[in-house]
């Protein structure tokens, strides 16, 4: 392993050269492009031995990397935004056809209107699309999710596509150290990718076809399942990655302080960052306040979560997205978990950083402050106001 | 935690000064930790653009852009306005690249153009201001930035960007 | 450029690659997949979007196809057949045809950028279209491949708008405007002209295009037996043509020494029996008018 | 090489399997009974000439020592052999 | 008003042009196609007088239609499954430009495996793109929707767009008795479209720019704030509908036989009317059982379904979809409204109807019958198998 | 077919209809736009997708067009203006342009299957795309119309490979092969070509499409005054021309008595500047084989 | 609730059939439901297929598809196969078009395609079987039935088709 | 007809409007902070050929009396007028 500079974008690019992919198609989005820009001056340079293919939009970059999945490829893609929901009925077409391919996704806004900047709307929009989500935090959880992503996608018992989200900007633009492990160590860890789901020469099938009102709970209920065992794959895969990098990650969530704590933040991404800073000052001044870091979507960790909060006197979740017409989405995730667990604990909604808005300590230190009296609703960051029905 | 501040126009390498202050922090040892970022936006070339570097002993949670600077550099004079001055902590410092002087102390002089002409041949002040900087704050010495220089810039600019960095450094310390 | 000797009914394999399947009786589609994949072997991957050939050849367990084959989304033929190119091309194999069978409407409207694409970036393999002239998957709706006139689900004919209004879109040359390496139309009706360009298409590094057309007996509106005499007829009135594009030069394969009736050909077909003197007359002539074009440009 | 006809009709949970891709060419139904019509070949008018074989569209007429033979199993009855036959040695039959 | 005998497609047909958009543009896919076909023929028979746009791709048809509701025309579009997933960009776009486009969706499910069947994973797989979302039960109430769709859409508090969504084949396709109001009725319900949302070249306006962090938040809570208003906006159409047609709508849930039951099944769509059927049945042998159905996912019901649940002893959200790795939408959905309003009776979650696999009288009442004994966690119809973890 | 005079200097309207926007200093795409729009009037429509001249106009609440103008999705420019067209034809207007201004990507790749489909309804509009050869409001990406040769950020110029090594897509020829009423190349380095060429659409009926092409400063690494001088210079080494389509045939605009130096027009720019002479004379040779096609086929 | 099963293949009008039958019944009065819809899938011209018609006084809530039927009807006899009995209710009948005769009394037999050839010169029995179900079931009048068709069906044919449904019902009440 | 600047700048919720549609041409900044160097016209050498008007990509040169002048709120200084200008009325003077 060796230190190195980096930016979220250029970390993800150095983890999948370690991946050794076959195939990378892609298109370019803003925040996503450096990483794609890197991984074709690796090509270039013969840094990394891989078909680049410049596609023409979203869409084809999807279809392509399902192309070389259904013969067997490793592949890789990456987008954002307006190029995630161009390539949406592509999503649920690899997921549906258990093709393993990564992808990551550089969170950004949605359109309309227009705006570049960091939230999380895309992503979360698309979180029934039969894809593992992962959320990582900074950009050496990023460089380790490329990685991570490979062994869990293409497990046997998993056989699902994987989109890793790193925030736009503040984590894709953002330059920190990261340790980058050496191709041995990656080679170590990831096994060369092989599957019965293609096409073979030898042995020829059929692939990506219908299957009518007879068979077709079958099949997705066993893509279900195969999101299910992923919880499993990740903690296992963790465990090795732990043997072989040093780094221990914590599976679907990671809970920061939140063991004994009143009151807990609920949120995912890099904002994490900021409100463990928040919550170790708070901890300073004898506040009970944690952190629980939703680190997997999907799978969703109903227990976990459900365990994490259940002692607190209340909590909040915060995140960058907004289902108009009702709320956040974690947010309704997290209540579901609640509500089938029975944990009665008062949870309260902030929908901050949309477009790009920053989210600042003071308002996080106002949510954990308005965790002892108020909690309940949906709240706007940056208008100020309060939607409880 | 230590926040500079960094105020260009796009293409003078206010960015790239940022990330090599950066890298040249937090490589040094385990012990530093650094986080440098352009601000985002869709500006052009010409338009004003800042960038921002956070200098800590432990890791840094917060990456929002930085609203107080302990040291702001401007890569450009014309940049500098009497608001400038609002950007800074109590005790913090304006370095700025121009021919003229100020009367405030508060702000640091640096010809960085003549040296740049002299040095680098061009009128990049990026790295001049990077090695004022160093010399000005003491946050990180000449030789992280030069390792920073040599990991992160094009093999053909080393020399001559080290050369300006040391030269501009010096500038400050027979200063001083 | 094709070395190899074409290929026959005697000589063509004997191996059935698309069997069993649900296309209507007398479907031209189906023939037309049938014959492609019997020229090229069993080496072959058969990328298939969204329309008829892969409705009723890929029913869950009923299968039809014995080589590789799969589905793409509608829009995603030609990038999923890049994928599939690159893919095994990065795992060092290298005797295989990447084939394509897509629509009209699958081609020309919502498959077109792909293709596009894939022609831009001169990827090796062979995209056909067969063309049929509308969306007979979802019941005969009007592509941008309908001809004038026709009645299609979406281009009704009654008093006021008599079917389609818009010429058919000309695939064959806006792909040759791409300077594809290989591009060629056919017909159904004459199989042995269509064998030997898959053959040839076979034998061409890069990208290839071919487009043949593949009467519907149900959605054109003609007996299931008519099928291959009406791809014939097609070209015999001049309505379709015979054509290549290769090394930037356009030729033609075959002209009619003198043109087949175009109402005879109008008319048995439901499809078009509304048309009135008029109408025809537009067809006519813009077949002449075509033809002056290919007179005075295609070799 | 060609789709044959199995006797293992996958149904259950257990038997489908895990993603969409199956061994090619798996054939479960018949098309028989689509025909109205069934195509006859008199093999005494048969020249061999392997045009109702080429412009089949089911692919169901075979090679049979120089003559041809039908798998009515998969034959529609469209009636495309029939005419395609220059040599009248093609009928249609009607099925009932 | 006269009767027919009409399919939904139809049926929704006949609403469409009795509410006179000025531009229709789609793209066909089963089991939409019938509309659109509908549409087409009422255009060349001049009995409508509208654009009709044969567009590439339901990308195109949808961004057609948002130039022409750009320029202030009444537009009409329809879709399915795929069709829906490939124009995802332009849903988010339609509904952040606050384009209110009327776009019917005839519930299908999605690839992979390829299906043309009904089943609502489409439509719920995007619930969180800024549309209000409908459900009908039967043809009247899809030509019905036609007209009130409208109204509720362009209404200046509302200004979204509409999906109304009829399940495929089931509904789309299957004929029943309709009536069918006249024109004068209908032109005195629906008012002609008028905005300022729009390029006027008398008052020339720049629409659908960028907004970045300072403003963005803004817009977003305005959107999310003209879904809210469409509950208001719904029960005020409804009871206008009802003065003028003779039929009154329920807002956003029908209550059936559910204020005193003490087992309840939560559903939408035309499912419902076997559930109204088994609950007639089962009242007689004295079971005290309900149903509710959700008429609108977007703005969600929280309150109304809390309500309608709470004195229940279980409940079972039964849907024809699943977010792999989770449970069914719905589900998550109803979940938070019950977490939030604190209402703690159970509820279990019936994954059914996948892939157009039939929903039987029999398994709706297992269902009953089994929210006596086990109400937790998700179960597979047509699977046998209990996932609650 | 045009009628009216031609527009000039001195004839052009007053207005300004985009101004105030953020476009890089010396932006040639702003500039096509901009004097595209004072051609057209106040009563145009512009649709423009995501790319830098939306990017750099349209920031809420600094709005730069002061005719009407919206966004389109990036693949959605084409449609969005048939949707323009049609629904403000539907109530009754009549008297106005709609106008689409898309860049290479918006054009010839994510945007062409709407183009396309457009184009085959002949819908009442005029698509200008401003060529700039790359993705240019993502960083410099290659697109289908960057360049051989060309350094972009995803086809970056080292030891092994020396930028873009396909070819730029013909738009102009793919559009033309759909028959399209009228089609014209441009460059912002002849603007009174292109000033009556937009002119001359305006006056058409049915779909237009214009290709001018509009240096960046920023993605070809030159001096932000050169925009025009290289705009000019593209021309003169005939490495692009100036030609228009309509009534099915070609014409060449203007014919350089002999070519501008290529090598100086390549070495003045950053993204050619690692070419070697052997690339070199690859371009110069495909240019002479394009010229013999033109001087063969262009009136 | 009446059941009603229909089978043909692709193009005989065997939904058309269906749907008749549903709007004459329902059309009729205030208190007549029915539902009718084809059998949903990919298959195409030539396969075989079914449709179904359900009538009852009351709104239908069932959308299945019907198991067992009070009628199933054929278009065409080489559908009919020993199973088809077990599509039955107890008391339920099949009414098939042939020129077979059958000795199981649940099965009765129709030869429409003699009277299609006589009545409608051309092979389209599908009016005719609706003719045949209204006399054997009386659960709906040929005066339903011919409002249905001018309703439902191109005007250019409704003269023939009631014609063929009177005809067909003339043959079943002459023989009662 | 023209963008030109406005005073009021909407930022609090309430001005800012309900869909993405605002008034044409609204402008809320300069870009004269962009420049490094300015064009200046020497009017006595102008001939009016009004080329450099045409070319300028801001669009900020106008006709002043058959002569023309620079709007310097916009002008960004990329120099293209006093490269077009053929009779060199047109000079680049530094900001600073
Ligand atoms: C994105 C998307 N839109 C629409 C469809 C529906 N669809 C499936 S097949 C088909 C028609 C195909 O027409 P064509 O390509 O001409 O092939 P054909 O059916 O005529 O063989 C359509 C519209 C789809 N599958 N995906
Ligand atoms: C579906 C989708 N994919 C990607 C993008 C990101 N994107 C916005 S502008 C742009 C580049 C535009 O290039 P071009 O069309 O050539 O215009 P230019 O920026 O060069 O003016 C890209 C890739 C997007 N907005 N939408
Ligand atoms: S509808 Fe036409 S194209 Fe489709 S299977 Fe039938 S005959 Fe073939
Ligand atoms: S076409 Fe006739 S002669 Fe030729 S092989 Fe067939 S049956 Fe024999
Ligand atoms: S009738 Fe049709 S399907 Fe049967 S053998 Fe002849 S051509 Fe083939
Ligand atoms: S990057 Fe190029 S095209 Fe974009 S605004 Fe700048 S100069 Fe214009
Ligand atoms: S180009 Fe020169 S001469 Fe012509 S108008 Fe401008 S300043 Fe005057
Ligand atoms: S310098 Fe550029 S922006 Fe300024 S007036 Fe001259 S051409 Fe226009
Ligand atoms: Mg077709
Ligand atoms: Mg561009």
């Amino acid at each position: 392993m060796s230190k190195h500079f980096l930016s979220g974008n250029d970390a993800f690019a150095y983890g999948i050269r370690l991946a050794r992919p076959k195939v990378i198609s892609a298109y370019p989005i803003t925040p996503q492009t450096i990483v794609v820009e890197r991984l074709s001056e690796m090509v270039e340079d013969k840094s990394l031995d891989s078909q680049f293919i410049h596609v023409e939009s979203e869409h084809s970059a999807m279809s392509c990397a399902m192309g070389a999945s259904s013969v067997g490829a490793r592949t890789f893609t990456a987008t954002s935004s307006q190029g995630l929901l161009y390539m949406a009925e592509c999503l649920t077409y690899a997921s549906g056809g258990r093709f393993p391919i990564v992808m990551m996704n550089a969170n950004r806004s949605t359109a309309l209107p227009w705006n570049i900047y960091g939230d999380q709307r895309d992503s979360l929009s698309l979180l029934d699309s039969g894809w593992i989500q992962a959320y990582a935090e900074n950009a050496q959880e990023a460089l380790d999710l490329a990685l991570l992503s490979y062994y869990v996608a293409e497990h046997k018992e998993v056989q699902t596509p994987f989109m890793a989200n790193l925030d736009g900007f503040v984590l894709t633009h953002t330059y920190e150290v990261v340790d980058v492990p050496t191709q041995e160590q990656a080679d170590e860890f990831l096994p060369p990718y092989e599957t019965d789901n293609k096409m073979d020469l030898q042995n020829p099938r059929n692939l990506a076809f219908s299957a009518g009102p007879a068979t077709n709970t079958a099949f997705k209920y066993k893509e279900h399942n195969g999101l299910l065992n992923a919880k499993k794959i990740i903690s296992e895969a963790e465990t090795r990655f732990n043997e072989i990098f040093g780094r221990q990650y914590t599976g679907l969530i990671e809970k920061y302080k939140s063991d004994d704590a009143d009151y807990i933040i609920i949120t995912l991404g890099s904002i994490s960052g900021l409100v463990k800073q928040t919550v170790d000052e708070l901890r300073e001044q004898g506040e009970k306040v944690g952190l629980v870091r939703i680190r997997y979507m999907r799978p969703f960790p109903n227990e976990e979560i459900s365990q994490a909060v259940q002692n607190a006197k209340a909590a909040a979740v915060l995140e960058k997205d907004i289902s108009f017409g009702n709320e956040g989405t974690v947010y309704t995730n997290v209540n579901s978990a609640l509500k089938k667990f029975g944990v009665e604990v008062p949870v309260s909604n902030y929908i901050g950083g949309l477009g790009g808005r920053n989210i600042s300590e003071v308002e996080i230190k106002t949510i954990f402050s308005s965790l002892k009296t108020n909690p309940s609703g949906v709240n706007f960051l940056g208008i100020g106001v309060n939607d409880s029905e | 935690m230590k926040e500079i501040l960094w105020h260009g126009r796009g293409g003078q390498g206010a960015f790239t000064a940022a990330k090599l202050l950066g890298a040249a922090f937090a490589l040094r040892d385990d012990k530093s930790f650094a986080l440098a970022f352009p601000s985002f936006g869709p500006e052009r070339r010409g338009a004003p653009i800042r960038a921002f570097t956070k200098l800590d002993n432990k890791p840094i949670g917060n990456r929002s852009e930085i609203e107080k600077a302990d040291y702001s550099i401007f890569l450009d004079d014309t940049l500098l306005v009497s608001s400038s001055l609002d950007e800074l902590k109590g005790n913090g410092k304006i370095i700025v690249n121009t021919k003229q002087s100020f009367d405030d102390e508060r702000i640091i002089a640096v010809d960085a153009d003549s040296l740049a002409e002299k040095v680098l041949k061009r009128p990049i002040t990026n790295t001049i201001l990077l090695g004022a900087f160093s010399a000005v704050s003491g946050e990180v010495e000449i030789s992280d930035i030069e390792n920073a220089i040599k990991l992160y810039m094009p093999q053909k600019l080393h020399a001559k960007n080290i050369e300006a960095v040391e030269q501009a450094s010096r500038l400050f310390k027979e200063v001083k | 450029m094709t070395v190899s000797k074409p290929v026959t009914a005697k000589t063509i394999s004997k191996d059935e690659f698309f069997y069993g399947h649900k296309a209507c009786a007398g479907c031209g589609g189906s023939l037309a997949v049938r014959i492609a994949l019997k020229v090229l072997g069993k080496n072959t991957v058969a990328v298939l979007p969204a329309g008829c050939m892969s409705a009723v050849g890929f029913n869950f367990p009923q299968l039809c196809f014995s080589n590789n084959a799969i589905i793409s989304t509608f829009a995603g033929t030609a990038s999923m057949l890049t994928g599939v190119e690159a893919g095994l091309r990065a795992q060092g194999i290298t005797d295989f045809n990447a084939v394509g069978f897509a629509g009209d409407g699958g081609t020309a409207d919502i498959g077109l950028q792909a293709l596009s694409g894939a022609i831009d970036r001169n990827d090796d393999i062979i995209y056909i279209c067969y063309d049929n002239e509308a969306y007979m998957n979802t019941g005969i709706q009007k592509s941008s491949l309908t001809p004038f006139g026709a009645r299609t689900t979406t281009t009704p004919a009654g008093q006021n708008i008599h079917g389609n209004i818009r010429p058919k879109k000309n695939m064959f040359e806006i792909v040759a405007a791409h300077g594809i390496p290989y591009a060629a139309t056919a017909s159904i009706g004459y199989i042995n002209d269509f064998m030997q360009k898959v053959q040839k298409a076979s034998e061409i590094r890069g990208t290839k295009y071919i487009h043949v057309i593949a009467p519907c007996p149900t959605g054109w509106g003609i007996d299931t037996s008519e099928t291959v005499e009406i791809a014939k007829e097609v070209v015999d009135t001049g309505l379709w043509y015979l054509a290549e594009y290769e090394n930037g030069e356009f030729k033609l394969n075959h002209r009619p020494k003198e043109f087949a009736s175009v109402e005879h050909y109008l008319t048995r077909q439901s499809r078009f029996r509304h048309l009135t003197d008029e109408d025809i007359e537009i067809i006519k002539t813009s077949r002449d008018k075509k033809w002056e074009y290919i007179n005075k440009n295609f070799g | 090489m060609k789709p044959y006809l199995r006797d293992f009709v996958p149904q259950n949970l257990e038997d489908i399997p895990e993603a969409t891709a199956y061994e090619a060419g798996y054939l479960v139904t018949k098309n028989a009974g689509w025909r109205n019509v069934r195509p006859v070949i008199d093999n005494t008018k048969c020249v061999g000439c392997l045009q109702c074989y080429l412009y089949c569209p089911d692919g169901v007429i075979f090679q049979d020592d120089n003559k041809v033979d039908v798998d009515y199993n998969f034959c529609k009855g469209c009636g495309i052999c029939q005419k395609i036959c220059k040599v009248g040695a093609i009928r249609m039959e009607a099925e009932k």
